[in-house]
């Protein structure tokens, strides 16, 4: 029988996943309410000055790209999945836009990271 | 009998392949008492109302894994599950979803077989062993690491609650695989390797999604999903070490 | 010649068929949540290489009351993830011995999730002692 | 019709059926096996068997003892020379279980655990928490798929053995999913079709449990020996008849009734001890625990409840952590059958009919007399279990004589060849068309369920734990009337995929013919031994003119022809059966006999 190349999706939909499981809600929190409608934190927390700084920094260059592109190949994968479940068996079709939209996303967002200089 | 009875309505799905183009719903009327199990309400439909009604059973006792039905709508041994349950209500049975019906409550379970006979259900020895040199030793922590998913009955009821087996039967599936894992995880055992090649398929683990459904129906606490997932992680890290770890590329 | 006509039925509509289905499909669905809110930081992302005017316009349009309903119902849905996620991790796992006992599922699931709620605390810290 | 050339075919997939499957592939690969089963191999009712297996282990035990408790237990109705082949033979046979895979239940030190079972003098039963029977027939069936000469025919019905030039050379089956026959053809037939216990109504069966391999081989002119020892179990479950295992005794419990009183103790079984001890009070052999029953019912001391009669096993001093460690099914089957606590509430429990120590006539090697013909497990009597079986010894029997009769089979296919296939052919048709008949009659009035219950109820009465001949010769008369009356059998079901109607209704033949045999044989032994308990004048064991073997052979419509064999002692003479402390002063007594007689 034909191994399965399940396991490269599979790794990094399980890496998306954890990330998403373990610091999502609170980074869906800061993004999305806290800091857009001034709650909790300093309004400045997410201003150009401190983002350009972050994702000039290695680590935090690191960190965006890991956050969008998991999140992205989390997401494809379940989609994927989704599909098929509902019963779209097209499958080379269904994979193709999924996972070629999570590599599109990972393309772009280590392009513009790579692009953003000290 | 000491206590009065209770009628209860019994509806079931028939099918016979001779006489009808689908499935079609028959309701029948069965006096029952409290210890009464579902079984015995299709038993007496046979016995005194209508004897073509046909199902699989014998032991009575949920072990032999042959009278799984869905009961109103749930994957279900119908010995023990009692008809107490849904009075004054009445209930519904029907054949085991996911399967092809031969007839009545009876599904074609060719394909479970020949899936079960796929597998090498039986010890590969690590080591060959005369009688005369007596048993292997095998710690009771040892023993653990497997006895749970050696008690399967192979009564299908995790396939009936499968959705990926539903939508693709080419899916070894969850009991299956659960007596794949029970093999390759006994100490005497060393034939994993072997048995692999189907379990790192599409096919094998692969084609699980991780519903869980079939570790919830199961009657005997065999956690089938569990059986399969645990084995996702060995999958993957085999993948992408095969080609460095000596004897990783195993077919 | 064999008189057998095994009739298989249909799966349309099975995810509606069970309360259980109707939970694995929502666990499911959030995936696509997930991947909006990414895109919606992709987004961000671009904007910020495209200079200060541009990533502003991104931070003015998360103010708007639409984007707020979006990341509310973000916010349930990864929290679904989050319960779901560690619920189905004890099937993941081998078979674990602590001290001759079973370790429970219940045990696995309760500390991915206490887990979870210190990560999202020093998140939260760590982003509010920074700025 | 569809024929397949074997060398061996074998009815009957359970525990004995697939360990003779397994012996004949190893003995030579070249021999072509057809194992045939009317289910699944899984579902055999081995699978139910819960306790455990037999086989001298511990070092204070020895071969000698485990021979002795089975003749003793078996009141000297025992062919003692197969008792001794069988208990050299039964270690290195849970050995070799073992070593396919069998889950035993495990020491610390990594060897098999064993546990007390009743009637054995030392703890031997191997076992398997407490689905002993279930892992058994499960690595049976998943060992024997690793032999490609062994081929399966699930779910087919055997309807006739096809005898020709005066010996048995094939079978004849229906393919249950299509209605169709098919033609077996084999140089030898290895009947391994388990017991008879559904010719009663509370039974510890499976409903599968019919009898068939026992009715086709007494057709065919084989007799079936000691049929009217059937053995009682004391503690099944009001009504339903299942049954728990009688390890949960051999953990501790205690038989109480309606004053909480271990009345065991009054019929020769004490003195009562707080911790099990072998063959005293509770571990004594099921025949004597079953009587003990009946007399407390006749004394007003059972507990009269919804449930009919009943006694209560008690195992609340066991606790809760201890039974769902050692006894989980059981605690599960009082929970959700019965809604009761073990931990918490005693359980009720009534004796029910759970095993046929009788069967086909076989010699120690399992061979019948007629050539090609054998037989194992408990379809067959190959002499070891006598009056009354002791518990574990017949799963050990599957195994050890499961390999004797594959053996057998296979040197005797090496041997011959099939003569005349064209008559064989013939044969085949004629026993379609009877078959078809049963299906076909168009002026049937009888209701299968009805003349099955009717048969179950007046067996009850007639061969119940203690018996009369009064209501034996009644038991006869109506046995003979329903298989009058069976002759005038309506089957509704016409179709011929899956028709289940018709397989009743033919199995329903099975259990009249088998039905007859017992209740027949045990009007005609004027004496009580073992599970065979007199009360009209024959209370006593009568060893001047029944040591002997009843033989029952098959007479067309008329009552079987019933005939008395010798049976073989070696070194254990008739002596009294005792258990409890008269069982230990038994014991000494014919030690110092023995010493005296050198
Ligand atoms: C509840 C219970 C508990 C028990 N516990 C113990 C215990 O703890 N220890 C112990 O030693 N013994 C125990 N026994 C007894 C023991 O389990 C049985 O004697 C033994 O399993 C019988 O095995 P078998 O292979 O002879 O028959 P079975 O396992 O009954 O198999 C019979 C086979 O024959 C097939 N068959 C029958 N008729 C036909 C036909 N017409 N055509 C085709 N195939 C046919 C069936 O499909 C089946 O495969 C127990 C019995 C019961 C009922
Ligand atoms: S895993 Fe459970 S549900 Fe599935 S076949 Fe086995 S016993 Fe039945
Ligand atoms: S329900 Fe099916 S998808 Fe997997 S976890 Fe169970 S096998
Ligand atoms: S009848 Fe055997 S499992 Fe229900």
């Amino acid at each position: 029988m034909k191994r399965s190349n399940e396991p490269i999706f599979w790794s990094l939909f399980g890496a998306g996943g954890m990330l998403a499981a373990l610091v999502g809600p609170a980074l869906v929190f800061i993004t999305g309410i806290a800091v857009p409608f001034g709650l909790v934190f300093k309004p400045e927390t997410m201003s150009y000055a401190h983002m350009l700084a972050l994702s000039q920094n290695w680590a935090g260059k690191i960190f965006i790209l890991a956050v969008i592109a998991l999140f992205l190949w989390h997401a494809a994968h379940r989609i994927h999945i989704l599909l098929h479940d509902f019963g779209v068996h097209a499958v080379t079709a269904v994979r193709v836009l999924c996972y070629g939209g999570a590599f599109a996303g990972t393309v772009i967002a280590a392009y513009t990271l790579l692009m953003i200089k000290a | 009998m000491a206590d009065t009875e209770k009628i209860i309505e019994i509806e079931v799905l028939r099918y016979r392949p001779e006489q009808d183009k689908e499935p079609v719903w028959q309701s029948y009327k069965v006096p029952f008492t409290d210890d009464m199990s579902v079984l015995q309400g299709v038993q007496y439909i046979k016995d005194y109302l209508d004897e073509t009604v046909s199902f699989r059973w014998s032991c009575r006792m949920a072990i032999c894994g042959s009278c799984g039905m869905m009961i109103d709508d749930k994957p279900k041994l119908s010995c023990k599950t009692f008809l107490r349950d849904y009075y004054p209500g009445k209930l519904r049975v029907e054949a085991l979803k996911h399967l092809p019906i031969e007839r009545d409550l009876i599904v074609d379970a060719t394909d479970f077989i020949t899936k079960l006979e796929s597998i090498k259900p039986y010890i590969i020895p690590k080591e060959e062993r005369t009688l005369a040199q007596g048993e292997y030793l095998q710690t009771p922590e040892q023993r653990d690491m497997y006895e749970q998913f050696s008690s399967c009955i192979n009564c299908m009821l995790c396939y009936a609650a499968c959705p990926q087996y539903g939508l693709n039967p080419k899916f070894t599936g969850p009991g299956i695989l659960a007596l794949m894992h029970r093999y390759n995880a006994d100490s005497r055992d060393g034939g994993q390797a072997e048995r692999n090649e189907l379990g790192y398929a599409d096919e094998g683990y692969w084609g699980c999604t991780a519903v869980g459904y079939c570790s919830e129906v199961c009657p005997k606490g065999v956690d089938p999903a569990n059986a399969i997932n645990q084995n996702k992680m060995n999958s993957a890290i085999n993948y992408f070490t095969r080609f460095v770890t000596p004897g990783g590329a195993d077919k | 010649m064999s008189n057998r006509r095994p009739y298989v039925r249909s799966m349309d509509g099975w995810w509606k068929r069970d309360a259980y289905f109707v939970s694995y499909m929502a666990r499911e669905v959030t995936s696509v949540f997930v991947a909006a809110y990414a895109v919606v930081l992709l987004f961000g992302l671009v904007r910020l290489g495209q200079g200060e005017a541009a990533f502003n316009g991104w931070l003015q349009y998360l103010k708007t009351p639409w984007m707020l309903v979006f990341h509310v119902i973000v916010l349930a849905v990864f929290c679904y993830h989050t319960w779901s996620w560690f619920k189905i991790m004890p099937k993941t796992m081998p078979i674990m011995f602590v001290g001759g006992k079973r370790v429970q599922p219940g045990t696995i699931t309760g500390t991915g999730l206490a887990a979870a709620v210190v990560a999202c605390l020093a998140l939260l810290f760590i982003v509010g002692g920074v700025s | 019709m569809e024929v397949y050339k074997a060398d061996v075919a074998i009815v009957g997939a359970g525990g004995a059926g697939l360990r003779a499957a397994i012996a004949v592939a190893e003995s030579d690969p070249k021999l072509k096996i057809a194992l045939i089963s009317k289910v699944y191999p899984m579902r055999s009712h081995t699978v139910a068997a819960e306790g455990g297996a037999a086989a001298v282990t511990r070092p204070d035990d020895s071969l000698d003892h485990h021979f002795n408790d089975t003749v003793g237990g078996g009141d000297w109705l025992c062919e003692q020379d197969v008792v001794e082949y069988f208990v050299a033979h039964a270690h290195e046979e849970m050995v070799q279980m073992e070593h396919w895979g069998c889950p035993w239940s495990r020491k610390e030190d990594g060897h098999a655990n064993v546990r007390p079972f009743g009637g054995m003098k030392i703890e031997r039963t191997w076992f398997a928490a407490d689905k002993t029977g279930f892992h058994m027939l499960h690595t049976l069936f998943q060992t024997s798929i690793k032999y490609p000469s062994i081929k399966r025919f699930d779910e087919h019905f055997c309807v006739d053995l096809v005898v020709e030039d005066g010996r048995v050379q094939g079978v004849v089956a229906i393919e249950i999913a299509t209605g169709e026959f098919r033609l077996i053809q084999a140089k030898a037939v290895i009947v391994a079709t388990g017991g008879a216990g559904r010719v009663f109504r509370e039974n510890t069966n499976g409903g599968i449990v019919t009898g068939d391999g026992m009715a086709l081989a007494y057709r065919h002119g084989v007799p079936l020996r000691d049929m009217e020892f059937m053995q009682y179990h004391p503690t099944c479950m009001p009504r339903t008849g299942l049954l728990f295992t009688e390890a949960c005794r051999g953990e501790g419990g205690f038989l109480l009734n309606k004053d909480g009183y271990r009345y065991l103790q009054d019929y020769g079984l004490g003195p009562p001890e707080d911790k099990p001890r072998n063959k005293f009070m509770e571990l004594g052999p099921r025949d004597r625990l079953s009587q003990a029953f009946w007399h407390e019912q006749q004394k007003g001391r059972t507990i009269e409840g919804p449930f009919g009669s009943v006694v209560n096993l008690d195992l609340r001093h066991l606790g809760e952590a201890y039974l769902r460690e050692r006894l989980p099914q059981i605690y599960e089957l009082a929970e959700e059958f019965m809604g009761v606590d073990p931990a918490h509430t005693p359980i009720p429990v009534v004796p029910g009919v759970h095993y046929t120590m009788g069967g086909i006539l076989a010699d120690g090697k399992t061979a019948s007399g007629l050539p090609g013909l054998y037989s194992v497990g408990e379809c067959s009597s190959v002499g070891i279990h006598g009056a009354n079986r002791l518990g574990s010894n017949s799963l050990t029997e599957l195994i050890v004589f499961g390999k004797v009769a594959g053996d057998e089979a296979a040197k005797f296919a090496k041997a011959t060849s099939i003569s005349n296939p064209g008559a064989i052919e013939k044969q085949a048709d004629a026993i379609q068309a009877r078959a078809l008949g049963i299906v076909n009659k168009a002026d049937g009035t009888e209701r299968i369920a009805v003349l099955r219950t009717e048969m179950a109820k007046s067996m009850e009465s007639g061969c119940g734990i203690y018996r009369l001949g009064t209501t034996m010769q009644e038991t006869c008369n109506k046995i003979d009337e329903l298989k009058q009356r069976y002759k005038k059998l309506k089957v509704d079901d016409k179709s011929k995929v899956y028709n289940t109607d018709w397989l009743l209704a033919i199995e329903l033949g099975y259990l009249l013919d088998v039905a007859q045999v017992i209740v027949y044989s045990a009007f005609n032994r004027k004496e009580s031994r073992g599970s065979h308990q007199r009360l009209d004048g024959y209370e006593q064991r009568d060893d001047v003119n029944y040591l002997k073997h009843t033989l029952a052979y098959y007479n067309g419509d008329g009552a079987p022809r019933i005939e008395y064999g010798d049976v073989k002692i070696t070194k254990s003479k008739p002596g009294t059966r005792a258990y409890g402390a008269a069982g230990v002063k038994a014991d000494e007594e014919r030690k110092k006999q023995g010493a005296a007689n050198g």
